[in-house]
């Protein structure tokens, strides 16, 4: 159905419910509410968001989780293996004792490794995602608001953090940093590794972000809503946090949901080359980066972390999608 | 003769999250070659739906189309896309609202034209084919056609872009043309030279014409007869000396007192309809104008339960769907309508 | 200022804008008051300029050149600081009621913002003044929760009236408001905005495409062409007396209801040449059935004739009541 | 247009700067000696700081990076230890692979070309199909399945594929070859066997976004008045998608396709470490690994330069889809 | 829109179904012999010098050997060349003065490669040595190999330009470390160094300041490859050197492919260890150990006459041994590598803690960690099994898994709090993830500080480096105790920084056990080098002996002779050939 302007009444009719007075309630569902109704009348947004609630609820619980499992993230069972290292008994030495097996050579228990690993990961993931959502958000509001040398500058910073190649900065910064901040002796807390890990994809992440909100804000900018509030006197921060910033929250949203499993894999890439935390940390990324050699020797050590960060990954990207298709009913259906 | 366009009770419903829209629900008309039908309606009254399902636009996985749609002797309804498609642009053209998104930004002017051209007459020449959609493009009055065939559609000026848009509609000189509020988006002296352009053309190519719009003043000017709808059915039709000169339904009063004028009193308030049309998902029961008709009361209370059909009026071919009893409308008319609101 | 001053007045103004192809005229050189409680209608095609105008009365656009003067004060290139204490008196209604209305603002939120921005507390309260206003511009005042989307068209219109009206302007410039509307919807707003004017003594700037609206809320009128005024007067001398060819075009273009068939009309040529490089001497001479040599030589100044109200910016205007067309020769 | 190009051009030439000169510093901090690896067992101090000297490392910062520049504009003298005269382009010589950096470029660039353009071809062709069939039953079958496979490869990880992959096709199927590279002009069907699988892991994971974008593109598209138009012209369903809709859609796509394939060229580390292939981005990282500082600027400025390209072509390119964009 | 999400984790699951059948491992596998004993011996009797080499049975002229390795050889000139790759390639396109015999089971005998005998102590004081050039050694181009050309590449060595060789024989000749400021080669290219000189043709004579008994050691490594003055390079050598062996190279493709031919002026007669059996060898470079040593396993094509040079991963250890068909195809051998947990003898000068570290140590852990026995070989000496008169012992005993009761009775109690220092590379971080987790069973409190992988060594090689603990090897460049001892454990040597000391022990009773050694006749040295290894781990247990290298090496079905080098625990290819 057309929706031109003059004829474009009926869907916004749709719910109104008659002119004056009205029975029925009179405070009305707003946008976010809406949107709420949309995801919960979406199985795959009920399944993925369900899948998503668990692993935040394990990785929150993971004392918890070792308390009642008894083994440490860092208990080592080498007793376990054979003389090569490789664990003894069935599939990666899965047991009652250790659902997901042994790690081949140290030894240690994958299963608990794991709820570590996803309380790392999420964490890293999720606070870079926010950091980048924050950064993006201001550069690029300010930019697409102001425009004029501010929308230049700003655009000439994300070419250039584009045109930075990431993994090979990431990969130099890593020990400058760490020499940086702390003594030759000093213990590198995992803290630092993973505050590290933060700091260089939120300096490299807001990019995206910032491209979004501009294009958005400069959208928005020449909506009428906008030059009503100009023309009422509202000053930058009213015309920023009140006006504009309400009306991007969906592109923000989804760009969150999808930047949360990017960062999760982004971790795993830099563990790939030997960027990241250290051996002490578990975290998806350097599990995952250690068993692929065992990809013929102990299949299992490949399969429960791979499984496991496809999963998590796998569910945010289904929940970014159903969360985009109820922010925006239109896009798809 | 035998109406080229005739249409019999022909129902559009697309279903949707909230429950199924009704946007057009028992539409009758017929239009010969070389006349005009005017439908007339504000938003959501079905019209531009209407238009649509004449040329089998809708998505089926969507729409549901029901009724009979007959051009020139070809039931459209139902048929294979296949063949449906050979009718459109050959036997039956359309001329969308706003030119501008309507022609592709990406393709030369003339370029679309003479693909509309080539899809009907494949074994046509190149040089031939270009002599005549050149042809045609001067013939709708662009200027330089020769030059303009080349140019894309931003490089057009609103009407330019609109007449390009007729050119490519008459190009294989169809039958029946379909013109979906033609110039609504243009400036009223270029609204005016399009409309002109339409008349004669069709005067040319004895088209029949089913014009769209929500303007009664453009209605008036090119129609022969007028259907007008509300809420995705006709609630009067007629000739257009009929419908417009002694309007029948209390809709139709309102919709033409509320127009203001260039005559009348500009002292005076102008006559408005109370309320707002009903939304497609949640049509009032009865007569869907109930709500908003100052004469419903006098219709003993059939207005809200039952459904009005469209009946004769006064003169032979004036029907019109209302409850309201002949003399009761009759002296309202009279009072209400003449006296106040088009005092003219 | 005392009371015989207008509260707007606008001499030369002018705005161009740069874009890549050079310089775009939007307006260029208005000259035109408006007095407290009086209603002017900028009339016009797309392009000719009238909505750049709106937006630079209330400041939304930096003129290029002239000067405004509203209530006595120069706000030509006032700051935001400097416009402060004015902004609660100069206020704009939009054309479309969806975008201008922010989505994610509940109504209540909307029409109380001009307040918020400008600190301005009314007396029993925000909520209170808002209501009153809802229910002045025929809301439900019990709707002040609700969100844009569960409106119609006409209703958002009010809405868009209504955070117009909070801090208590005494001009409103209304940027079409009611073409975007129904038939049915904008007899409403129409009947609405003219008893508002009628009952809170508002001047407006009522800026519209459609002359039959103007007509019906203005009494003064301006009709635009290329940036410039070709001719202003009092509506009932510009409806019943039209001198500027162009005038007399549009009138005669308008479709009217009343009027069955097309016959007895007069046509424009061609289309609104490109404001990027207007045409010499009268900007009208290209489409006008009337023009000479002088035309192109020489531009016509807005001149008053026979003493009456009206200005008219032509080298040959024309007189007499429309449908009687005398030819080119002045009278 | 040309205005625009030479802005565009001066922008770019800006950005280059900023990253050469981002990087001489940033390497510059790096906790490590270039020259230590010059002699791996007993060495002692007073000849490390003769070659230091010698090399140039105890000038001034400004200098040293004048001296870089220079070289690559007109070219410089490096002395005996750096392989002697260095014509420009001079990138430097680097003390770990014991050769003229220009000369490492020369090598590992075809690598990396013939790994990411084979690949983008094939990921973009997969993406815009899968987004296509979907785009034109969405809700079916076939929409459901193209989108199960896009999320799928979006969720999965290179080195994760690529490892299956290798130990599937390779290592027990024996299909193929151990992935390695060969040059086109040397033997193109080694060539093609031995990145294949490369292609085919970045292809399954990229189209993911080509896919979800693509579909996205072509279902708003197809509400345009315009696919109406062509539509009601009587044009059949090829040539209202393939024709009408396809090219109005593609501009998304050609955008993000640009920022991926620079950055792709820039350096596909992962991918080249999975397949054991030593391309651009491996060569960078063992150059960081290593200190190398005159291979780490050569690839980080031939990263941005591809970037920054990529970024001009799809402006380009826009001009050549998008005839509105030409008046500008 | 969007597939059933369970729909999808069952693909995720067949997908993994396919990755493996699922098996019992109940741990049996072969065992490797590591306690493998040494010999070896300076030859004597000038026939032992003399070529051709004895053939190698069933070995036949023809075929190209593969030899696939990940990281480029990045120069070929035989004067700057000490990485094992190079040590092992050279032989094939350089001769040296002296040259070791292995049969690749610790048979070691040195003998005369170019000269007739490996060298004339002529004073019997080893400050003056002599070497007779044998007849017959030509170049590539035919030319006679001379004194001159030897005494030329060993003068060109003293170009500070030429970096990354051995600098035994510049310091020694020059008698100081700065040895390129001693004697500048740049300005006097058509000299010698001082105390080498060429009395005639044949003759090349060495003059040393001090006694150095191990010069025919030294004159083994590819420092003494001849070249002529007009063919010298300079840094450009490293493509294109000049052979003087029974290969040269013909194509030299920079990080991608090293191409080795027949060298026709080579002569099989004058080469005592050398063979000519391929048409050629092909290095090629880039593949990862894990992709080098499964293209040779599936021994397609080509690849049945390749040989991975790198050793099987750990991560393939189980799969390579556990597979009966691939036992003729590997080659299994103890290496001269001898790792420590180095202790920085400056910071803990407890020698009770540092023998409770001795004590705790789970060396079986450990090697469970890197991967096996065939991957690692635990040791208890401070020389590795594969030095010439290596006597076995444990100082410490501590069982398998290390004594955690006998180590936390020497801490009395206390917890040392000690910084280990370990490179950031995966490999090294697990080891330091197993070390601390074991020393802390045994009641000491570790650190880990991560270095950079590729500054780790550069770092542990300064004087006043920050750390407790790290991880070190050491190979020797010749399988005597002269080399190892001294080097390591002399306190006199240490420096600011590019200390091999880094265990940073400095014991005057030690080091003048050193000079007293040093200066006895090589053959007499074994037996007291083996001596005072004990001694010293016994007196003050420096450092903390891990295990030795395990060489692991699959080849192709075609390849035949090859061993693992007695002497550098890298594959040796002079015996190389490939089967029909």
């Amino acid at each position: 159905m057309s929706l031109s302007p003059v004829d474009g009444a009926a869907p916004a009719e749709i719910g109104a419910s008659g002119s004056a007075g009205g029975a029925g309630p009179v405070v009305g569902r707003s946008p976010g509410q809406l949107t709420w109704m949309r995801l919960r009348r979406d199985r795959t947004a009920q399944v993925s968001g369900a899948m998503l609630v668990l692993f935040v609820l394990v990785a929150l619980a993971a004392p918890l989780i070792e308390l009642a499992y008894g083994i440490g993230p860092r208990d080592q069972f080498q007793g376990k293996l054979d003389g090569a290292g490789m664990p003894l008994g069935y599939a990666g030495g899965v047991s009652g004792e250790h659902f997901f097996g042994l790690e081949p050579g140290l030894g240690r228990d994958i299963f608990i490794r794991l709820v570590y690993g996803l309380r790392t990961s999420l964490f890293i993931a999720g606070t870079a995602a926010v950091l980048t959502a924050a950064i993006g958000v201001v550069l690029g509001a300010l930019a697409g608001y102001l425009g004029g040398w501010l929308d230049a500058v700003v655009n000439w910073l994300t070419d250039l953090t584009l045109a930075m190649p990431f993994l090979v900065i990431a990969l130099a910064l890593t020990p400058t940093l760490t020499l940086r901040f702390y003594g030759q002796r000093d213990a590198v807390p995992p803290a630092f590794g993973v505050g590290v890990l933060i700091a260089i994809f939120a300096g490299f992440g807001w990019t995206s972000t910032a491209r979004l909100v501009r294009g958005q804000v400069i959208a928005l900018r020449e909506r009428e809503f906008v030059a009503a509030a100009r023309a009422s006197g509202a000053g930058l921060g009213h015309m920023l946090f009140r006006q504009l910033l309400p009306n991007i929250w969906a592109p923000i949203l989804v760009s969150f949901s999808l930047a949360v499993p990017q960062f999760v894999t982004g971790e795993a890439a830099l563990s790939f080359i030997g960027v990241g935390l250290t051996e002490d940390t578990p975290s998806f990324g350097r599990m995952i980066y250690q068993s692929l050699d065992y990809l013929q020797t102990d299949p299992a050590f490949v399969f429960f972390p791979g499984a496991t960060i496809f999963a998590l990954v796998f569910a945010f990207n289904l929940f970014g999608d159903a969360l985009r298709d109820a922010l925006d009913p239109k896009s798809s259906r | 003769m035998d109406p080229y366009l005739r249409v019999d009770d022909l129902r559009v419903s697309f279903g949707t999250a909230d429950g199924t829209v009704r946007a057009v629900d028992g539409v009758s008309f017929a239009v010969p070659r070389g006349r005009t039908l005017g439908v007339v309606g504000e938003s959501g009254s079905g019209k531009s739906v209407t238009s649509l399902a004449l040329l089998g636009l809708h998505d089926p996985r969507r729409a549901t189309v029901t009724g009979q749609i007959t051009v020139g002797g070809h039931q459209l309804v139902g048929r294979p896309e296949t063949e449906v498609r050979r009718l459109r642009g050959q036997e039956m053209a359309l001329i969308f609202q706003d030119p501008l998104s309507a022609l592709h930004p990406y393709y030369p002017v003339g370029r679309q034209v003479t693909e509309a051209y080539r899809v009907h007459h494949p074994r046509a020449g190149r040089a031939q084919t270009r002599r005549h959609v050149v042809e045609m493009l001067g013939r709708v009055g662009i200027p330089q056609p020769q030059r303009r065939y080349d140019q894309y559609p931003h490089e057009f000026s609103g009407g330019m872009r609109q007449r390009a848009m007729i050119a490519m509609a008459l190009v294989n000189g169809p039958a029946l043309l379909i013109a979906d509020e033609p110039a609504t988006a243009l400036d009223v002296t270029v609204q005016a030279q399009i409309l002109d352009l339409l008349a004669d053309l069709q005067a040319e190519f004895d088209t029949a014409i089913v014009l769209i719009s929500h303007d009664l003043g453009v209605v008036a000017q090119v129609a022969d007869d007028v259907l007008v709808m509300y809420a995705g059915r006709a609630v009067e039709q007629g000739s257009a000396e009929q419908v417009l000169r002694r309007p029948q339904h209390p809709y139709t009063w309102g919709l033409l007192s509320s127009v203001p004028s260039l005559h009348g009193d500009a002292a005076v308030d102008l006559a408005a309809i109370p309320g707002h049309p009903p939304s497609l998902i949640d049509v009032p029961a009865g007569c869907a104008f109930h709500p908003r008709c100052r004469y419903a009361e006098h219709a003993g209370g059939r207005c809200r339960t039952q459904r009005p059909e469209l009946t004769p009026g006064g003169t032979p071919g004036h029907r019109m769907a209302c409850h309201l009893p002949a003399v009761e409308r009759a002296r309202r008319y009279a009072e209400d309508v003449v006296r106040v609101g088009v005092a003219r | 200022m005392t009371a015989g001053d207008p509260l707007l007045r606008v001499r030369g103004l002018t705005k161009h804008f740069r874009v890549r192809g050079g310089l775009v005229r939007a307006v260029d050189g208005l000259d035109f008051e408006v007095r407290a409680g009086e209603t002017l209608g900028l009339v016009g095609e797309s392009g000719c300029g009238k909505t750049t105008t709106g937006r630079l009365l209330v400041r939304l656009l930096e003129p290029t050149g002239g000067r405004i003067e509203f209530a006595g004060q120069d706000i030509t290139h006032a700051g935001r600081r400097a416009l402060r204490p004015l902004r609660s008196q100069l206020q704009i209604i939009f054309q479309d009621p969806y975008a201008s209305l922010n989505p994610r603002h509940t109504v209540g939120r909307i029409i109380a913002m001009p307040l918020q921005v400008n600190g301005i507390t009314p007396p029993g309260g925000t909520r209170a003044r808002v209501r009153e206003l809802m229910e002045l511009v025929g809301l439900n005042p019990e709707h002040y929760d609700r969100y844009p989307h569960e409106f119609s068209g006409g209703q958002r219109q009010r809405v868009g009236i209504a955070r117009a009206l909070a801090p208590g302007p005494r001009l409103v410039v209304a940027d079409e408001p009611v073409s975007a509307l129904d038939v049915s919807i904008q007899a409403q707003v129409v009947n609405l905005l003219r008893r508002l004017q009628r009952e809170l003594g508002l001047a407006f700037v009522l800026i519209a495409h459609d002359l039959a609206v103007v007509r019906h809320f203005c009494q003064r009128v301006a009709v635009m062409y290329l940036g410039r005024i070709v001719e202003i007067g009092d509506r009932d001398d510009i409806y019943r007396r039209p001198q500027h060819p162009y005038t007399r075009a549009l009138l005669a273009a308008v479709p009217d209801v009343t009027r069955l068939g097309s016959a007895g009309r007069i046509r424009l040529a061609g289309d609104l040449p490109t404001p990027l490089d207007p045409p010499s001497g009268c900007r009208f001479r290209t489409r006008c059935p009337n023009a000479r040599q002088r035309c192109a030589e020489q531009e016509p100044a807005l001149l008053r004739r026979d003493g009456g109200n009206q200005a008219t910016a032509c080298h040959f205007p024309q007189s007499g009541p429309l449908g009687v067309e005398r030819g080119g020769v002045p009278a | 247009m040309l205005r625009f190009l030479v802005r565009r051009i001066l922008s770019a030439v800006l950005t280059l700067f900023a990253v050469s000169v981002l990087t001489f510093l940033m390497f510059f901090a790096l906790p490590r000696d270039p020259v230590s690896g010059m002699c791996p067992k007993n060495c002692n101090p007073e000849r490390l700081e003769r070659v230091r000297q010698e090399l140039g490392l105890r000038d001034p910062l400004v200098s040293q990076y004048a001296g870089y520049l220079k070289g690559i504009v007109t070219g410089r003298d490096l002395g005996g230890a750096q392989g002697g005269r260095c014509d420009a382009p001079c990138l430097g010589w680097s003390y770990v692979n014991n050769e003229a950096v220009t000369d490492t470029l020369a090598r590992v660039l075809p690598v990396t070309l013939s790994i990411v353009i084979p690949a983008a071809i094939l990921w973009l062709l997969l993406g815009v199909g899968l987004g296509m069939v979907s785009a034109l039953r969405p809700g079916s079958w076939w929409d459901r399945a193209a989108i199960g496979f896009s999320l799928t490869g979006a969720s999965l990880q290179l080195y994760f594929v690529g490892a299956v992959l290798l130990l599937v096709f390779v290592y027990t199927l024996r299909w193929l070859p151990v992935p390695g590279y060969t040059p086109l002009s040397a033997d193109p069907l080694r060539w093609a066997s031995g990145l294949v699988l490369a292609w085919c892991s970045l292809a399954f994971l990229f189209s993911a976004i080509y896919a979800r974008l693509f579909r996205a593109q072509m279902l708003e598209t197809l509400s345009e008045d315009f696919v109406r138009t062509a539509r009601a012209k009587g044009l059949g369903r090829t040539r209202v998608y393939g024709r009408h809709a396809l090219r109005a859609a593609i501009t998304p796509v050609v955008t993000v396709a640009g920022l991926d394939v620079g950055a792709a060229l820039g350096g596909t580390v992962i991918t080249e470490t999975t397949f054991g292939i030593q391309g651009l981005g491996r060569t960078a990282v063992d150059a960081v690994r290593a200190g190398d500082l005159p291979t780490i600027m050569a690839t980080v400025l031939v990263a941005a330069v591809f970037v920054v390209l990529a970024n001009l072509l799809v402006d380009l390119l826009y001009a050549v889809i998008d005839p509105r964009v030409r008046l500008g | 829109m969007r597939p059933h999400v369970a729909t999808a984790m069952g693909v995720a699951v067949a997908l993994v179904a396919t990755l493996g059948a699922c098996s019992e491992n109940t741990g049996e596998s072969a065992t490797v012999d590591t306690g493998r004993q040494q010999t070896g011996v300076i030859a004597t009797d000038p026939k032992d010098s003399l070529g051709p080499a004895p053939a190698v049975a069933g070995a036949r002229a023809g075929g190209t050997v593969t030899v696939i390795r990940e990281t480029p050889i990045s120069h070929l000139d035989p004067q700057r060349t000490y990485s094992f790759v190079g040590l092992m390639v050279s032989p094939l396109f350089a001769r040296f003065l002296t040259t070791w015999k292995d049969d690749g089971e610790g048979n070691l005998v040195l003998v005369g490669d170019l000269a007739e005998t490996p060298g004339t102590d002529v004073n019997d004081d080893c400050k003056v040595w002599e070497f007779t050039i044998k007849d017959g050694v030509k170049f590539e181009d035919g030319r006679p190999v001379t004194a001159k050309e030897i005494g030329y590449g060993i003068a060109r060595s003293f170009d500070p330009d030429l970096t990354g060789g051995p600098t035994y024989l510049q310091e020694w000749l020059a008698d100081t470390p700065q040895y390129d400021t001693a004697w500048d080669f740049r300005a006097n290219r058509n000299a010698l160094p001082p105390g080498l000189s060429t009395p005639d043709e044949k003759t090349l004579r060495f003059e040393f300041a001090k006694p150095r008994c191990d010069l025919p050691f030294a004159v083994s490594l590819p420092t003494t490859a001849p070249l002529p003055p007009d063919r010298d390079t300079g840094i450009n050598l490293g493509h294109a050197p000049f052979s003087s062996g029974p290969y040269r190279v013909s194509r030299y493709q920079a990080g991608v492919e090293v191409v080795l031919e027949r060298n026709e002026h080579w002569d099989a007669a004058t080469d005592p260890v050398r063979h000519q059996y391929p048409d050629r060898f092909v290095w090629t470079f880039g593949s990862t150990p894990d992709a080098a040593v499964n293209r040779v396993i599936a021994d397609n094509g080509t690849d049945q006459s390749a040989l991975s040079w790198d050793y099987v991963p750990a991560s393939l250890v189980s799969r390579v041994a556990g597979d009966a068909g691939l036992r003729s195809r590997t080659v299994l051998s103890p290496t001269p590598s001898a790792n420590q947990l180095l202790i920085n003898n400056q910071r803990v000068t407890d020698l009770r803690v540092r023998q409770a570290l001795n004590y705790a140590i789970d060396r079986q852990g450990l090697v469970k960690v890197l991967g096996g026995q065939h991957v690692a070989a635990p040791m208890s000496t401070l020389m590795p099994s594969a030095t010439i008169g290596h006597q076995p012992y444990d100082a410490y005993p501590a069982g398998p898994n290390g004594d955690l009761d006998k180590a936390r009775e020497l801490l009395g109690g206390q917890t040392p709090e000690l910084v280990l220092g370990a490179a950031d590379s995966s490999a090294e971080q697990r080891q330091a993830t197993q070390l601390k987790g074991n020393l802390e069973r045994a009641g000491f409190r570790i650190t880990i500080r991560n270095i950079p992988a590729d500054a780790k060594l550069d770092e542990i090689k300064r004087k006043d480096n920050p750390w407790d603990l790290y991880l070190g090897s050491w190979a020797a460049d010749w399988p005597s105790g002269a080399s190892i001892l001294p080097v390591l454990y002399d306190g006199r040597s240490i420096k600011a920084t590019g200390n091999s000391n880094q265990a940073y022990f400095d014991d005057p009773a030690i080091n003048a056990e050193f000079d007293r050694i040093l200066a006895l006749p090589p053959a007499e040295q074994a037996a007291e080098w083996a001596e005072l290894d004990e001694r010293i781990m016994r007196e003050h247990a420096p450092v903390v002996p891990l295990y030795v290298d395990v060489a692991y090496l699959v080849h192709g079905s075609k390849v035949g002779g090859v061993f693992v080098s007695s002497v550098f625990g890298y594959p040796s290819f002079v015996n190389a050939h490939v089967k029909p």
